[in-house]
């Protein structure tokens, strides 16, 4: 950097030489203030998504740069919501970001007093035998009339409202094909 | 190159140096439309990664923020009120009318939360107030001061020692038709002492509390003088010991007043205070050394400084945003388009419109504040629609910019220098070895 | 509304600005009523008794919209003589029985038809299934042909019903009842009926707090009995809107994750009532009925042929031979109690926090802590996945951790930007969701989850021979899978629910192209058309400020894509709008169609004038007047002659637990509500029952903008927990002092289920209200609360029993009895003991039994 | 009696921020008149030929100085970035100008310090032509300090006046006359400690009086916003610091023979000097605590303005009855 440089970065000559004698304005904008740009601008993409909390279905947009989300706003076209977001919605990129967020699969194992981590794949395979097995143990065939019954109420499931609904599907399509019948949601509730 | 002025109506962006300065921006943020869901303090956070400012239960209504602080920059207030507007736009008037309920909780609740010290990480952050008392008058113009005057809060007040009471039939607004409904009333001769009531479906101050209990598990009636088992004794002798019957409940977004002569901006020593080219006023994070002047140099309390990181926070007007066109985190967040960011001229004319509209909607308390560009201030970038006093909701109710005295203090500090000096030349004066 | 769906409510704030009037009825004074123009307090569990009141007041000022309530409803339907109302049987209708505590509904159909009603033990068999749920979609059985009288005169005419009903319930009643001052009461009846008519429309709005009440179903049929009798149904600006709760809490009910339905409301099969294949289906269809429910074997069939394409022939009924079968009850509730009987051995959860989110909270983790296994999936640690840990149960040491044996696996979910889906919002509308990134660590999709646990399922019984296996074995499960992770795609899965042409393979665009003999597929009937032309008519994003304010190119809402349901009936029966105001859709006689700013709820191109020829069933059946297409009779049903368990009309009766004696009749409370009488689920006394004085105070529990249901999603954030950081108590200050709380001082409140403590918020906002002669106190809590998280406490849901609405099994959760005294409830064992010297002086003893029907020898008439 | 609540406010809490700034403030503010009345001293003596008084208070000017200077810079909640105070020089910030001042009065206060180190230096060498060169120069730098003496003890009174805590704000016309004295009161006392002389009490009564006349009218001129200066701590040190100002200015005349009289005096001008900087500064947290002291003036101001400048409210009288300082 030349002296010239230099010189011309302090403020007080900018004050001196330019338009803002008193130093409250122009001349005393630091160079990052001058290159600040919002994020959303420098995205490398957006998703159009909605908002994950109640059932009003507000648009929102989620910047991605650097396979990270950056922010989430509400989306301006939507007709529901017109851009605007609850506290809640606007809550939504700590809810995706949070360093608070389970990462891991954790495991607690039966009369254990704490956690221990899990491997993804043993843990479905694990989950696996004990549908199969809670399944054979408690499966029945028919009634006392011989009234078929096929199904097992040895397993039971609670879920689906903060879903998808092709989530929701392939959970009743898989539990009804093993016949367990007990699952249900928050619309029970 | 603009005037260079402290003081009175000016552009500031011009002022300021930007010779080729876009429209000013700002907020209007509408009272009216606030629904109190604080999206626009989520938002703000969001986008400015602004930290928690603390989890502390304040018990100031729903407002759990306290304040403005360099970790909140929007901060909603909510005030909760025993009185209606004058106009039923706004509120609900007669919302517990004929009830069976006694007087207001308002002013015991608010000492209680004035009491309150949050832990904001910042510093002043939000002290608690050193007169709690004070805080009891929040509730408006039936709890403080000298006895309500003849026909605005009525009823039959007793007088000097104790304040009014008022009663009257089932629907009668707070004590304003007390005089002429069927409510009789006793006059209330010492502090603890009530008033009594007949007719109506109201329930009079004295056995009003206690007599909620029947048919429950029964409670012996306690006085006034002891309501709430709460510091009702720190307050104010006149209390209306009227039973509740109007109701409403203020909220208001609150931000950087963005002022058109910007107290913080002004006695900043680095130059980290800085107006933008839209005439907002923004702190550099890169440049502030964490003085401390700006905060007594806001007259709103707007600006505050991070404990930790030690340097002053506020409000940016998301200077990154509307650099590129868009709007700021929280205006456009509002649901309820409570907080409108635009320019400022275009903004002003708006506020005017939806005052006009209240106004003829018989909402007299409506009123704007901060968008008069002769005020101390020079006017706000970011004014407001409001529904009571700005004291109400801590706002200072005719702020000036300390600056506005600037030339006048030098000037006196000027003479007093040559004082100082005329004073040492004469003790030295006479005297050489 | 402006609480919990803050970004809703900017349309209440623009129809205000526009002169609309707000009226907001809550039991407490909330944001909404801030904003509102009245507000009216009222006692929480009383509001058929107020809404009753506006039916009277209605009917006895004749204020009703007469030309739409004769042609669009049942008005002039002729009840059957056999029909006797709550009022002549001291609050039950004709039909009871007093064993199984459900109804003979024979006596309430129409006249001549009386062999069509329910017996009660199907009625009991359909409480057990909640069978109601399945009218989302279409109205409950009913034949088309009945007599009727168009002046409305003759005594048995569901209008002359209707009016004696609720003939008791003047402003006087409703103020007894409700708390409500009779002139603000009358202030809102005359605004509603004054907003009503050709010109003007008022909306309804309710929060679904209404549906969680032991007469929930019956709270939203009489607000839909107002709505049709002002002429508010079907048409721009009016309606009964619901305030749901959960992203698409609508579409897990279409495509439900419920154990009675399957999607597009088909019921699960009844051992009994279904077990065969044609007896499913007829049961679905009703063969004579008329409306869209006829081509219910479309649908059934195509959902079949979805779950298992090929393997799904007609000679194999298309598979209906693998349905599993329902017995009875097998509720989330009767679940729980299941587990704490060591019935159940492995549990799902699936983005919800039972411990925290659902009543009786105790009970919630005492099953969960019996359980062999437990998966939990979601994006935090809950209160569900760690009650083995730190839950309330380990402070009094009903659950040791060492003793506990359920084995639990958390596995991390997938954020709603970290895959692609589609929701359904509250309106009926799907809106598709791109995925934004890739889920960090093991967190998966449960796409994802439930695909490979499938995957790994059917490779275990790949080579199985038994019976059971082969549903499983033959089951469809071959989704593309995407990317490094596997990800079946979502896209895929949709087109499915949307269902193809078998012989074509192109994707169907409307439920009418569905047949009944296995040649097209669709797994969700309802949604067919979401990728109608072969595009995901879902992700449509045109910008509304393009479009008119239907806003039809955004997203795709079922059926069909109609915005506003049963929307012929904004049209007169001549097919003209009932006003250029508010016209909406109307027939073009020039273009021989129905035409408007939405898409017709109705046949395109069938007249007005259209008339069934004589015999006709089915969509054939349906006269060119009659707006309610999935009714059986067209009509909207002011009085029910069937479907519901609990009567035909709304009836007030006291919450299961209340302070006061119902004082309209005899009996007290629904005689029909799903208990489950057991020692570890205790319902607080009621009159006539001693010691209601025990628990003296009404509490309802509801949301905070700041929150979202069990705090999973929002206790774990700092920018909302900071914003609301405690547990709180509201209380009134009359309350306060008759108690002796402070405000922020500690409170506790007991129920003959628990003891929780919070902070006490005194505040005006709450108010006592004089319920028949004494006051009645209420207090309010959220129910955000529990053991994990950035801000912690006590769960509100702890203090709630297990009582279930007959119709749909949802638990009365929005209203109770409890004790609030001051100070901090004791902790440790000594919390049981506390709570027990509460129950020893109510009465509840380990023999107690709460009567469902009233005995009417103890109290009588009041 | 009970108290009466005669304004309204949000939850009592205050409006305006009280000061983020700590007693270092204070000090500083001390630190900084005393290097200013010290360095008119050390020119007094230079001027009058009287070493000891020159040495002193040089010495004493550059210790202040530097005390000051470390007190400012630990105040920052970013001391390493103190030298941003030099990024602008802005008029309308009395900090930005005081430390262009303080920069400016520290070089010339530290050439004259180090111009006392001459004599001790070597004869030949660089150090040689130091031991030659800086007394003249250090004769120069200590009249210029002293001419910059008097801006910087009266500027940190416009650091106080401008700001929005209202009684610091308020008594803006007479802050730098009370800091004005009470600088030459804190230099005499150096002075009257390190050589009593008849300059030096004539500098301390003046000093003192003008320093006592100025505080009485921050303290009582300015209606309700005096209040904070009488009241409680601010109260208590106020009258301590005008004891001692007093005491040592009495004490300054009527002990003029003894040594330690003088000394003592010297010392009660100092403490009385140091306690008046604590007593403002206080004076101005407490009025910034109390949001009466916020709205009640503004209120009255508005109401005397003849309504309400809030425009749009014409049909709301101010709802406060207008009791001026009445609580």
């Amino acid at each position: 950097m030349g002296v010239k440089t230099w010189i011309e970065g302090w403020p007080v000559y900018r004050q001196l030489t330019g338009a803002d004698p008193l130093g409250r304005g122009a001349a005393a904008q630091s160079p990052k203030s001058k290159a600040l740009t919002a994020r959303t601008e420098t995205a490398d993409r957006v998703a159009k998504s909605v908002c994950p909390y109640c059932a009003v279905g507000c648009g929102q947009r989620i910047f991605v740069k650097d396979e990270k989300v950056v922010q989430i706003e509400g989306d301006p076209d939507s007709p529901i919501s017109r851009g605007r977001l609850c506290p809640k919605g606007s809550a939504s990129l700590s809810l995706v970001t949070s360093d608070r967020r389970q990462q891991k699969v954790l495991y607690r194992r039966p009369y254990g007093k704490d956690w221990e981590e899990l491997d993804l794949d043993t843990a479905m395979e694990m989950i696996a035998d004990r549908v199969l097995a809670a399944r054979d143990a408690t499966w029945q065939d028919s009634d006392d009339d011989g009234r078929p019954l096929n199904r097992t109420l040895g397993i039971s499931s609670l879920g689906g409202a903060t879903l998808d609904n092709e989530e929701n599907y392939l959970i009743k399509k898989l539990f009804t094909a093993i016949g367990a019948i007990q699952i249900e949601n928050q619309a029970r509730i | 190159m603009g005037s260079n002025s402290l003081y009175g109506p000016l552009d500031p962006a011009l002022d300021a140096g930007y010779t080729d300065a876009p429209p000013r921006m700002g907020f209007f943020t509408d009272t009216s439309v606030c629904i109190g869901c604080k999206a626009c303090e989520v938002a703000c956070k969001t986008w400015n990664a602004v930290p928690d400012d603390g989890f502390d239960l304040l018990g100031q209504s729903y407002d759990n923020t306290g304040g403005l602080t360099a970790n909140s920059w929007r901060h909603v207030a909510f005030i909760e009120q025993p009185r209606s507007s004058s106009g039923a736009a706004t509120d609900t008037p007669g919302a517990f009318a004929g009830l069976p309920v006694g007087p207001s909780s308002v002013p015991a609740t608010n000492v209680v939360a004035a009491r309150s010290a949050p832990d904001t990480g910042t510093s002043p952050g939000i002290p608690p107030a050193v007169d709690a008392l004070a805080a009891a008058a929040t509730a408006g113009t039936e709890f403080i001061g000298a006895a309500p005057s003849p026909g605005a809060t009525g009823g039959c007040g007793s007088g000097d020692t104790s304040g009014g009471c008022a009663c009257g039939g089932g629907s009668s607004r707070g004590g304003a038709s007390a005089a002429g409904s069927s409510g009789g009333c006793g006059s209330g001769a010492g502090a603890s002492e009530g008033c009594a009531c007949a007719g109506g479906s109201s329930h009079g101050g004295a056995s009003g509390v206690g007599a909620s209990g029947a048919g429950a598990i029964g409670v012996g009636a306690s006085g006034s003088g002891e309501f709430l088992g709460m510091p009702m004794t720190d307050l104010p002798g006149r209390v209306n010991e009227a039973p509740r019957s109007d109701f409403r409940w203020l909220m208001m977004s609150n931000v950087c007043k963005h002022c058109t002569h910007a107290g913080c901006l002004d006695v900043c020593p680095t130059g980290a205070l800085f107006r933008t080219e839209f005439g907002t006023v923004v702190v550099q994070d890169d440049i502030c050394n964490g003085c401390g002047y700006c905060i007594s140099g806001c007259p709103y309390g707007v600006i505050d400084r991070r404990e930790d990181d030690g340097r002053a926070w506020k409000c940016t007007l998301c200077y990154d945003r509307i650099g590129d066109g868009l709007e700021p985190a929280c205006a456009k967040a509002c649901p309820t388009e409570s907080i409108q960011f635009g320019e400022l001229d275009e903004l002003r004319e708006r506020a005017a419109r939806r005052l006009e509209t209240l106004q003829s909607q018989g909402v007299a308390e409506a009123r704007l504040y901060g968008n008069d560009p002769s005020d101390g201030v020079g006017g706000d970038g970011a004014f407001f629609l409001l529904l009571d006093e700005p004291e109400v909701y801590g706002l200072p109710p005719d702020p000036h910019v300390p600056t506005r005295d600037v030339v006048a203090m030098w000037k006196r500090a000027g003479l007093a220098a040559l004082t100082m000096a005329a004073t040492a030349v004469v003790a030295f004066a006479g005297r050489r070895k | 509304m402006a609480e919990a769906h803050p970004v809703g409510f900017q349309w209440v704030v623009e129809a205000k600005n526009r002169g609309a009037k707000v009226i907001h009825v809550d039991p407490r004074f909330t944001r909404t009523s801030a904003l509102a123009h009245t507000y009216l307090p009222v006692r929480a569990g009383a509001d058929i008794a107020f809404l009753g009141g506006v039916i009277n007041y209605i009917l006895s000022n004749e204020k009703d919209f007469r030309e739409y309530v004769v042609a669009y409803t049942n008005a002039s339907m002729i009840v059957s003589e056999d029909f006797q109302d709550t009022e002549d049987l001291d609050g039950l209708f004709s039909g009871y029985d007093s064993e199984l505590n459900t109804y003979d509904q024979g006596s309430w159909q129409y006249a001549g038809q009386q062999a069509e009603g329910q017996e009660e033990d199907e009625s009991h068999a359909d409480r057990e299934t909640a069978s109601g749920l399945e009218q989302e979609s279409h109205g409950p059985p009913i034949p088309a042909d009945v007599p009727r009288d168009p002046t409305l005169q003759h005594p048995r005419c569901v209008y002359q019903v209707l009016k004696r009903h609720y003939a008791r319930y003047t402003p006087e009643v409703v103020e007894r009842l409700c708390g409500v001052p009779q002139d603000k009461f009358l202030e809102v009846c005359e605004a509603w009926t004054a907003n009503s008519g050709r010109e003007r429309t008022t909306a309804l709005v309710y929060s679904v707090g209404w549906t969680q009440h032991s007469v929930g179903v019956q709270y939203i049929r009489a607000g839909a009995i107002i709505q049709l009798l002002l002429g508010n149904v079907g048409r721009p600006g009016g309606g009964v809107m619901a305030l749901r709760g959960h992203a698409s809490i609508q579409g897990s009910t279409d495509i439900p994750t419920l154990f009675n339905l399957l999607p597009g409301y088909l019921p699960m099969p009844h051992f009994k009532q279904h077990e065969s294949f044609d007896q499913w289906i007829d049961a679905i269809r009703h063969p004579e009925q008329s409306g869209f429910w006829a081509n219910a074997k479309s649908y059934a069939v195509s959902l079949l042929k979805s779950y298992w394409g090929d393997a799904a022939t007609e000679q194999n009924d298309y598979g209906y031979g693998w349905m599993p079968r329902l017995t009875g009850d097998h509720g989330t509730y009767q679940q729980v109690l299941d587990m704490i009987d060591g019935k159940i051995k492995g549990y799902f959860l699936l983005g919800q926090n039972p411990a925290v989110g659902s009543a009786h909270g105790k009970a919630q983790r005492l099953g969960m802590a019996n359980l062999d296994w437990l998966v939990v999936r979601d994006l935090f640690m809950i209160e569900s996945a760690t009650f083995w840990k730190n839950g309330p149960e380990i402070g009094t040491g009903e659950i040791v951790p060492e003793e506990c044996k359920t084995e639990v696996f958390f596995m991390p979910a997938a954020s709603h930007a970290e895959k692609s889906g589609t929701f359904t919002q509250t309106q009926r509308m799907l809106q598709w969701r791109e995925q934004a990134v890739e889920p960090p660590g093991d967190a998966r999709s449960e796409l994802w989850f439930f695909y490979h646990l499938g995957r790994i399922i059917r490779e275990r019984l790949a080579g199985s021979a038994r019976p059971r296996d082969e549903g499983i074995r033959k089951l469809t499960w071959d989704y593309e899978l995407h990317g490094e992770l596997q990800e079946p795609s979502g896209e895929d899965v949709l087109k499915e629910i949307n269902g193809y042409d078998l012989t074509t393979g192109k994707l169907l665009s409307s439920f009418t192209e569905m047949k009944p003999d296995g040649s097209t597929s669709g797994g969700c009937w309802i949604y067919t058309g979401v990728y109608k032309d072969g595009v995901n008519q879902a992700a449509r994003r045109k910008p509304g400020r393009e479009q008119n304010y239907v806003a039809r190119e955004w997203g795709w809402a079922w059926p069909a894509d109609r915005r506003t349901l049963y929307n012929r009936a904004s049209a007169d029966p001549d097919g003209k709008p009932w006003s250029e105001r508010k016209k909406y859709v109307w027939w073009d006689e020039a273009k021989g169609e129905w035409v408007g700013e939405d898409v017709p709820d109705f046949e395109k191109t069938k007249p007005p004038s259209y008339r069934p020829p004589e015999g006709a069933s089915g969509v054939e059946a349906i006269s060119g007047d009659d707006p309610f297409i999935m009714q059986g009779d067209g009509k909207g049903w002011l009085y029910a002659p069937s479907g519901l368990i609990d009567g035909p009309m709304p009836t007030h009766y006291e919450p299961a637990e209340s302070m006061v004696r119902n004082p309209l009749y005899g009996q007290q409370a629904n005689p029909t509500r799903k208990v489950y009488e057991r020692s570890d689920n205790l319902t607080n006394p009621s009159p006539p029952e001693l010691h209601s004085e025990v628990y003296p105070f009404v509490f309802s529990t509801s949301r905070l903008t700041e929150h979202h249901t069990a705090g999973g999603m929002s206790r774990q954030l700092a920018y909302l927990s900071e914003l609301q950081p405690e547990m709180f108590v509201e209380v009134s200050p009359e309350l306060a002092a008759e108690r002796g709380l402070e405000h922020l001082g500690w409170a506790h409140i007991v129920t003959a289920r628990a003891a929780i403590e919070a902070k006490v918020m005194v505040t005006d906002r709450l108010a006592p209200l004089r319920i028949d002669g004494r006051v009645v106190h209420q207090l309010w809590l959220p129910y955000h609360w529990g053991s994990e998280g950035l801000v912690t406490g006590d769960s509100a849901n702890d203090l709630i029993g297990i009582t279930l609405d007959p119709n749909v099994l949802i638990q009365e959760s929005k209203v109770g009895t409890c004790d609030i005294q001051p100070g901090r409830r004791p902790s440790g064992p000594e919390l049981l003991t506390y709570v027990q010297g509460y129950r020893d002086r109510a009465g509840l003893t380990p023999g107690h039994h709460t009567p469902i029907e009233t005995p009417r020898d103890e109290d009588g008439q009041q | 009696m009970v108290p009466e609540a005669d304004f309204q406010s949000y939850y009592g809490r205050p409006i305006v921020r009280p000061p983020v700034w700590t007693h270092d403030i204070a000090i500083y503010l001390f630190t900084g008149g005393l290097a200013a009345g010290s360095a008119m001293v050390a020119a007094g003596g230079q001027a009058t030929n009287d070493p000891v008084l020159r040495v002193a208070g040089r010495a004493t000017a550059m210790g202040a100085l530097g005390a000051s200077a470390f007190f400012l810079i630990k105040d920052l909640g970013r001391p390493d970035r103190f030298h941003h105070m030099l990024r602008v020089a802005k008029p309308t910030s009395p900090m930005s100008m005081g430390t262009w001042l303080l920069s400016f009065f520290g070089g010339a206060a530290g050439v004259a310090a180090a111009a006392e180190v001459a004599p001790f230096l070597p004869d030949r060498g660089v150090l040689g032509l130091a031991r030659k060169v800086l007394p003249p120069v250090g004769a120069a730098a200590g009249y210029g300090a002293a001419l910059l003496a008097p801006g910087l003890a009266t500027y940190t009174a416009v650091l106080f006046s401008d700001t929005a805590v209202p009684s610091w704000n308020a008594a803006y016309p007479d802050l730098p006359f009370m800091f004005a004295g009470s600088a030459l009161a804190s230099g005499a006392g150096v002075g009257l400690v390190a050589a009593p002389g008849r300059s030096m009490r004539r500098m301390a009564v003046a000093g003192a009086a003008v320093e006592l006349a100025a505080g009485h009218r921050v303290e009582h001129g300015h209606g309700l916003l005096s209040e904070p200066y009488r009241k409680g701590r601010p109260g208590k040190l106020l009258r301590a610091a005008r004891l001692l100002t007093a005491v040592g200015a009495v004490g300054a005349v009527v002990g003029h023979r003894s040594r330690v009289v003088s000394a003592l005096a010297g010392a009660s001008l100092l403490a009385g000097s140091a306690l008046t900087r604590f007593g403002v500064f206080e004076g101005g947290v407490e009025s910034a605590k109390d949001p009466r002291y916020t709205v009640i003036p503004q209120r009255e101001g508005l109401n005397k303005a003849g309504g309400v400048k809030v425009s749009g409210g014409a049909a709301a009288p101010p709802s406060v009855p207008g009791g001026p300082a009445s609580a």
